[in-house]
């Protein structure tokens, strides 16, 4: 509890992700080597660079779903690979949203609630499906969404989970202007909450103060 | 951690419940083997419930390989096994709720009808109880140990008759103690020590394949 | 112990069964040495052209940056 | 962290020491394999005597045994290189596990096929159902497998790293698989003369077999350690020292290319 306070008072800069060392290959190619940074609440971090040259197998690497060729990733000082307490305060979202066709939205929140220890309660799930406009889709399965409402379905799991730091591969990918604009919103407001996001985009972020920006492949 | 197990547990047999074609297949497949197999050596009831306890539990290790395919394959298509993977929980127990699962879906049907299909083949009295219970504590086996077939083999092209390859050798020792037991009940021998080892391999398996099962995950994730 | 050479390739009657199993041994063993000084000999070659490439390309680059 | 997680012992044996170490070991091993296997063939043919039962037929014991126990012992120690693989994340010792499976499966399948020559005269039928016959059917298949999975992945590495798993998990189940084998065949009593089941073996006999034994040894590891080579090779044929063990020399460019050494992480971040 006093580990809590002392970052809500504001002496918290401490940067809680720190990567050193970083190298990953993929098939044989190498994609990036001695990669450092280091992430403290309240921080965004925009990854860039063009097709092919590791963003996605970066993100992985971060949430220790990949295992780097060298380097590590830490969390609160522990090294992320197979690490489950940090695996609770992440939340990623990858290309494959994850989300099952044969459940329907309210279904999948449900589910993954469970899956990750945490009740939400009726009420909350259907104030986050109304938010995303997932609402009268709620109880239908998702094999009859769209590609976008998918998205938003992924996009309404996110806002439920508690998680600190949200990891996300080209979260604007199938969202329209006004889904763009409002995850934009949200992104910002986790960070002013003391939460942290590393994301790619092709498309331009605005609305978020001060994004640090990491190039790959130069 | 318990709830997260529930939940995977009871969301892998509502997709089941939502799937029940996929399982009817399977369950549609061993009635067929089995009764393809009177065709196939003759009606002669003598042969036939020689050749019973074999035939039964071919056909049971067969329908398994069947169903195996789309265990890890779906929840990895759709991104859910990436998920799955950064939960709080141990993969490995995840695994294991899930093969509990697919158990309830696969094994448990076939056990439930093999004494019917027992009776057809010849077998009698309390050789069908023996037939029921080395399913019941050998397709869990078969579910374990096919489960790290598919997990290995997991987007890996060929990956149908490369899971066969690879998992129809490690079962040889299910197989012959559970056909085993069969024809030792037939012939009124002593059925118990089949058990034990049946049971054995079932508490060897348990703690070893699920931690084998999510290593293999977590490198067809990488 | 034999009785000539006959007498040895025979084998009291079980020539074929020893010879087939010491022919296939003998076979077996040359192939896979054969095949894997095949496959040494095709990997030094790709080393060497690669290598010899990568000095053309190292060239080319210098003239490039000549002119 | 690359240098702290690597263990000494493997930085000795480096991508280039390596090399030449096979260079150095491998016609010794061949000389060696040469020299047994003269020695455990004429003790064999010309020294052993006829067995009273099987007549000449028996001979085939001093391939059939060793290459029985080649395999079993090929694949344990494929499986003991897949946990080092593993567990330290040594790329050589995959190279090592990779490069031993072909070997392993040809000692198996010789296996085989001598012990159903051997049978033929025997027991008068060229295949039955006996343990050791059908267990070295079943060993055969593992490393197929073992085979088929490393080749088939998209991703080499990917590939070897299911490859090993599964070489742990078969040689968790190689015993249990033998143990049922045997147990099934006492049950079923149809063959009442077992191969290779010689209780009173000359003393000339068994040291014909010791002697192809170790022969078989050093031959498996000969071509082994010449396949590792080989395949390491042709996993970093990019790499400078690659280039600088085949032709002898350093190539003009000291930093290489970029593609770098493969076998070792991070020796060059």
């Amino acid at each position: 509890m006093s580990g809590l306070k002392r970052e809500a008072s504001g002496v918290a800069k401490r940067p809680l992700l720190d990567v050193s060392g970083l190298a990953c290959r993929r098939g044989g190619v190498d994609l990036f080597s001695q990669l450092d940074f280091r992430l403290a609440p309240g921080e965004f971090l925009l990854v860039k660079g063009d097709n092919g040259c590791g963003k996605t197998t970066l993100l992985r690497a971060l949430c220790g779903l990949t295992r780097p060729v060298a380097g590590v990733v830490r969390w609160r000082g522990e090294t992320v690979w197979a690490h489950d307490a940090f695996a609770s305060e992440l939340h990623y979202i990858g290309h494959r949203e994850g989300v099952k066709d044969e459940l329907t939205p309210l279904e999948n929140l449900v589910v993954y609630g469970g899956l990750r220890d945490e009740r939400y309660s009726e009420a909350d799930c259907a104030e986050v499906l109304a938010e995303v406009g997932l609402m009268e889709a709620s109880v239908v399965p998702v094999r009859y969404l769209s590609q976008g409402q998918r998205r938003r379905c992924a996009l309404a799991r996110m806002l439920l989970s508690p998680a600190k730091l949200w990891i996300l591969d080209e979260p604007y990918n199938a969202l329209d202007q006004a889904a763009v604009a409002w995850l934009s919103n949200k992104v910002r407001d986790h960070l002013l909450g003391g939460g942290m996001v590393v994301a790619t985009s092709h498309q331009p972020v605005t609305g978020v103060p001060d994004p640090r920006v990491l190039e790959l492949g130069r | 951690m318990r709830r997260a197990l529930w939940t995977i547990l009871w969301r892998d047999v509502g997709l089941v419940v939502t799937r029940r074609q996929d399982v009817l297949t399977v369950v549609a497949f061993f009635v067929i083997v089995i009764m393809l197999f009177p065709l196939a050596v003759g009606p002669e009831p003598e042969i036939l419930r020689e050749l019973a306890p074999g035939g039964v539990w071919l056909a049971a290790v067969l329908a398994h390989l069947l169903a195996l395919d789309r265990l890890f394959a779906d929840d990895w298509r759709d991104g859910t096994l990436e998920q799955l993977a950064v939960t709080p929980q141990p993969l490995a127990l995840i695994v294991l709720a899930k093969l509990a699962a697919h158990w309830v879906a696969i094994g448990l049907p076939l056990v439930l009808l093999s004494p019917v299909l027992g009776y057809t083949l010849g077998l009698h009295g309390a050789t069908l109880g023996v037939l029921a219970a080395s399913l019941a504590l050998g397709t869990p086996v078969l579910v374990l140990l096919g489960a790290t077939g598919a997990a290995l083999t997991l987007g890996v092209r060929g990956g149908g008759a490369l899971m066969a390859l690879l998992i129809l050798p490690l079962i040889v020792p299910v197989l012959i103690l559970g056909s085993g037991a069969v024809s030792q009940a037939i012939y009124g021998g002593d059925i118990l020590p089949y058990f034990y080892l049946l049971a054995a391999l079932l508490a060897l398996a348990l703690p070893l394949a699920p931690l084998a099962i999510s290593a293999a995950l977590r490198i067809a994730l990488d | 112990m034999w009785d000539g050479i006959g007498d040895f390739l025979a084998m009291g009657g079980h020539g074929p069964w020893v010879w087939g199993s010491y022919g296939l041994m003998a076979v077996m063993i040359v192939a896979e040495m054969l095949l894997l000084e095949h496959r040494r000999r095709k990997v030094y070659k790709l080393v060497q052209w690669r290598a010899r490439t990568a000095r053309a390309s190292e060239r080319f680059e210098k003239r490039r940056a000549r002119v | 962290m690359a240098t702290d997680r690597s263990i000494p012992w493997f930085k000795f044996l480096s991508p280039p020491a390596f090399h030449q170490l096979v260079d150095r070991l491998v016609p010794w091993l061949w000389g060696g394999a040469a020299v047994l296997a003269v020695a455990g063939l004429y003790v064999g043919f010309f020294v052993a005597p006829p067995d009273y039962q099987q007549g000449n037929s028996y001979r085939i014991m001093f391939i059939h045994v060793p290459a029985a126990w080649m395999g079993m012992l090929i694949y344990l120690l494929m499986a003991m290189y897949a946990i080092i693989h593993l567990a330290w994340r040594v790329r050589l010792a995959d190279v090592m596990a990779r490069s031993l499976a072909p070997t392993g499966a040809l000692m198996t399948a010789l296996a085989l096929w001598t012990g159903s020559l051997w049978g033929a005269p025997t027991w008068g039928t060229y295949w039955v159902w006996d343990a050791r016959l059908t267990s070295s059917l079943i060993l055969l298949f593992l490393f197929l497998g073992y085979l088929a999975l490393h080749a088939a992945a998209s991703d080499r590495e990917k590939g070897g790293r299911a490859a090993s798993l599964l070489a742990i998990v078969g040689a968790v189940n190689v015993p249990i698989i033998y143990f049922s084998v045997k147990w099934w065949n006492t049950l079923h009593q149809g063959i009442s003369v077992t191969v290779a089941d010689a209780p009173s073996m000359a003393p000339s006999m068994f040291s014909a077999l010791l002697l192809m034994t170790f022969a078989f040894w050093l031959y498996a590891a000969a071509v082994g350690l010449r396949r590792a080579q080989v395949e390491a090779l042709e996993r970093s044929g990019d790499a400078e020292w690659a280039r600088r063990a085949i032709l002898g020399r350093v190539t003009n460019e000291p930093g290489g290319t970029k593609t770098g050494d493969t076998m070792i992480r991070g020796r060059r971040g």
